[in-house]
């Protein structure tokens, strides 16, 4: 059942040092007042899975949270190269960070036979690509229907999860509309789960805009619920809050300097109350 | 970022992205890359072909975005989608489920059997650049019913033997989807602002079909990294119309101040 | 690209005497217009996939339109038997049906990995169970990553499958709402779709119930789209109209007796229109 | 149905509903099978239990119906759900994916070991009786935490051998989850309107620890199919309440006049 936690009391409980962490939302929702969060309380050799590393994976690399990142697309969107993920994976700064890299197809797989309870996820992916070369969690078997070749990858099973949301209700049942990436997916995929949200109201089913199909994940299938508003900035919350953009264009600036990101996180996160 | 031609009234990136427009058809279902992919597309559907279907892998199904994406997943995506499935569903019922006509990407390097290479420069273990990585392209180039890839063409980019295969074209010796069960054509064409190429029915190699309006055998020949061939009959390729250019210039003017805002 | 047609038109394009069928609605949205217009016009030799056979497969079976029907629960629901399904197995009237017989889990996977264009499914399922000793479609595979063994099933592939749901707009997009079974994996797995619907809106995105992650199958994805109102009558459409719990028990009386049976289609199917 | 008992204000069969609803706790996740577990489980929510989490294999999440369903997919289970998914997603992510704490189910056979058979009496390719067959029963039997089993007592359920394992109890030889990875505890308890089994801890063999108002040994043994063990310290039941008897009656009369409408 839900426990409706501050967020750093959430992150104090659930991230322990050396875990497995997945933090998801793709492109839509990413949870950066967590990550931040996990960033304040010096949380160390985490192993980070996320698809898509974004701005959020590459202030926790910078700031030293990283032990592993297992990842399909390593950028800064629609801006260039997350320079603190490289430093760290070319250069070892702030020390050196081990990479499992898929695609993106394999990773959505592997999510969704997390969440359902597989051990491994089976796939047409990986045909002729060398990525397999480099990366051994990618095998292959073959199919005892047809013979066809497939890959198989293992099942992400995360030991904890944070994803951000737009709404929770008293009950902690959770709404998450728009791009839902694999959110839902990266919940019930982990042993425990914080979900961030915009704001709590009384009962989802009563709501407006409720919808018999909506992605609505319950209470009961989630450790923690913290409030954090405006937690997805720079990201954005469909229909609350817009990308900023700019931010991810600055960040560029920002990240290519050791000093001058220590100095961001420092002014940015450090010093920042709990809502960063 | 690119040159005006000097006796026309487009760049040569507009060559590009018009000519790449063009190759997509009207119905089609396109699994659309980001950037130059991107730009296409929806020119695409904004001129000759308004039903064409795009898709992008961040679950929005259908979507007609008034101003461009700078992320894959961007807001307009989603509000001016048919429907928004979750990623895992994307990939699995959309494109493994082969619902896509064509998949639009570009590359960071591609070579003569239209491998792609968005992983590194470099070693692996030593990368002299690091690239984003293999993102949806590897699956979307061989569950697609087609490929087409569009880029700048350079010599850093056309190479004659890509650093890593993160994504199949037809393999380091051409024979890549040979017998591979449940696989697309793969490329069909690549499109750079200096040429059109398609690969050899036989050998899969990447022959240059057509050139664009002032440009010469020798600027291709120089911008590629290989012996570069070329078409027993070379065409032409069309120039854009007035009407191509202006959607685009709209189409760019308008995503400029929408993304200048936030 | 979904094209509109008359419901008889699309039956006697799309379902061919031979063909796999699968017809889907998982109590919810069964499609029995489009069942009375296959039996109207006297299809045979079908193999029929229904995770929950119903009615309507009791009705095409005893009109004698299967060879073959695969499923994984084959009773009137809140009654008790299908009686002329038992009859064609156990008698051979009209003539012998052949079943092949799953549970729901490996059928709803089945489903789910035809949509993604899988050749199999791999489930944790029929752990002690005996139905792999009269099902050889049921096989067992290794995980290469922990090594525990994991059933697996042949994907489900229909030649055509055919649903009912609430609405189409002119595009030929339709609108799924409330219990969704497997009905868009059904259409997705299928090479041809059938999607009768209870109207035609100008719009889908333009309704008022719009929701940004509502069940919607594109049209672009459907062979055909036919209008049949109360087309799943005696079940039920969400928002339009209950299940008719009556003729489910009726349902016992009529298909008890062969004589009784034939009449009713005769009165009821075969004399009746294009949308009985 | 069932006859009153004499002494008592109740029947059997309420008997066994009231202490049905009794072994669900509140909060529990329970996966619910159609009939006398559907009819037990929502006793337990509308009285000691109002957070019990009911969960139907039509994809219905969390749903609070006001009269019993007919069918597993009811429009009622629907309506008064928190949020109904797929029914791929509901044996996936629900059940597979380990978030059901019990599973409830009736069957039509079960054996000493809680092997339950609903596909048929008679031989398989010759079935004397066929029954409609393993729906969700045998992956919630070993994917849920734990599973409760709810029917009738009588010498043709409780059989010696069940024609048929349709869904796992503990194998023919009491011996079927030993060495299993990934399973669930299997049957933890049998609710009859005679008595209340349990399994034995050690063989797995079901022994009667409870039984039920006025229902004697011989009683049980009478209607069960083998030679039925009895716990040492043999428990009585508890009766039902005279509240737990109220809603239980208003729940089946709305159910009736719902249905009897339509």
């Amino acid at each position: 059942m839900a426990e409706f936690l501050s967020l750093r009391d959430a992150v104090a409980r659930y991230v322990e040092d050396g875990a497995t962490v997945a933090m998801e939302g793709f492109t839509h929702l990413i949870p950066f007042a967590a990550g931040h969060e996990v960033i304040r309380q010096k949380k160390r050799d985490l192993t980070l899975i996320r698809m898509t590393p974004d701005l959020v994976y590459d202030q926790m690399i910078g700031a030293g949270c990283a032990r592993k990142v297992i990842f399909s697309w390593g950028g800064n969107p629609g801006v260039g190269s997350l320079h603190r993920l490289r430093d760290a994976v070319e250069k070892g700064w702030p020390h050196k960070v081990e990479i499992l890299e898929h695609s993106h197809a394999a990773m959505a797989c592997a999510f969704e036979a997390g969440a359902a309870g597989l051990p491994l996820a089976v796939l047409r992916g990986y045909v002729g690509s060398e990525l397999p070369s480099v990366n051994d969690q990618i095998k292959f078997i073959e199919c005892p229907f047809t013979g066809e070749r497939l890959a198989a990858v293992p099942a992400v099973r995360p030991d904890v999860s944070i994803v951000h949301a737009q709404k929770a209700d008293r009950a902690g049942n959770v709404l998450v509309e728009g791009i839902v990436g694999v959110q839902k997916e990266a919940v019930l995929a982990a042993k425990q789960s914080i979900v961030t949200v915009e704001e709590i109201v009384d009962d989802l089913r009563a709501e407006v805009d409720y919808h018999p199909n909506a992605c609505i994940i319950p209470g009961w299938a989630i450790s923690a619920i913290a409030v954090a508003e405006k937690g997805s900035l720079p990201s954005y919350a469909h229909s609350y809050y817009p990308r900023n953009n700019a931010f991810y264009k600055e960040w560029d600036g920002i990240a290519r300097d050791r000093d001058t990101f220590t100095r961001w996180i420092e002014e940015n996160v450090m010093k920042a109350g709990g809502n960063a | 970022m690119s040159t005006v031609d000097k006796d026309l009234d487009y760049t040569s990136s507009e060559m590009m992205t018009v000519t790449a427009a063009r190759a997509l058809q009207n119905g089609m279902t396109c699994f659309v890359g980001i950037g130059l992919p991107s730009e296409a597309a929806n020119l695409a559907r904004l001129t000759h072909a308004p039903d064409v279907v795009l898709i992008y892998e961040s679950g929005t199904l259908q979507t007609k975005p008034d101003v461009l994406p700078l992320s894959i997943g961007d807001g307009e995506l989603a509000e001016t989608a048919l429907t928004t499935v979750s990623v895992p569903e994307m990939f699995r019922y959309w494109l493994q489920g082969g619902k896509i006509d064509v998949g639009f990407l570009g590359t960071a390097q591609i070579d003569r059997y239209c491998n792609l290479n968005t992983t590194l420069i470099g070693d692996y273990r030593e990368p002299k650049v690091r690239l984003p990585g293999g993102g949806g392209a590897p699956e979307i180039a061989t569950n697609a019913g087609e490929v087409f890839i569009t880029l700048k063409h350079s010599k850093r980019a056309f190479v004659d033997r890509v650093d890593f295969v993160t994504t199949l074209g037809f393999g380091r010796d051409g024979k890549g989807r040979d017998g591979v069960p449940n696989i697309g054509k793969g490329p069909t064409r690549v499109i750079t602002d200096l040429c059109v190429m398609k690969p050899d029915p036989e050998t899969k190699e990447l022959v240059v079909v057509s050139l664009h309006p002032g440009v010469s055998r020798e600027d291709v020949i120089e911008a590629t990294g290989w012996e570069i061939r070329f078409a027993e009959t070379l065409e032409s390729t069309p120039e854009p119309s007035a009407r191509e250019l202006e959607v685009l210039r709209e189409l760019k003017d308008r995503t400029a101040r929408a993304h200048a805002g936030a």
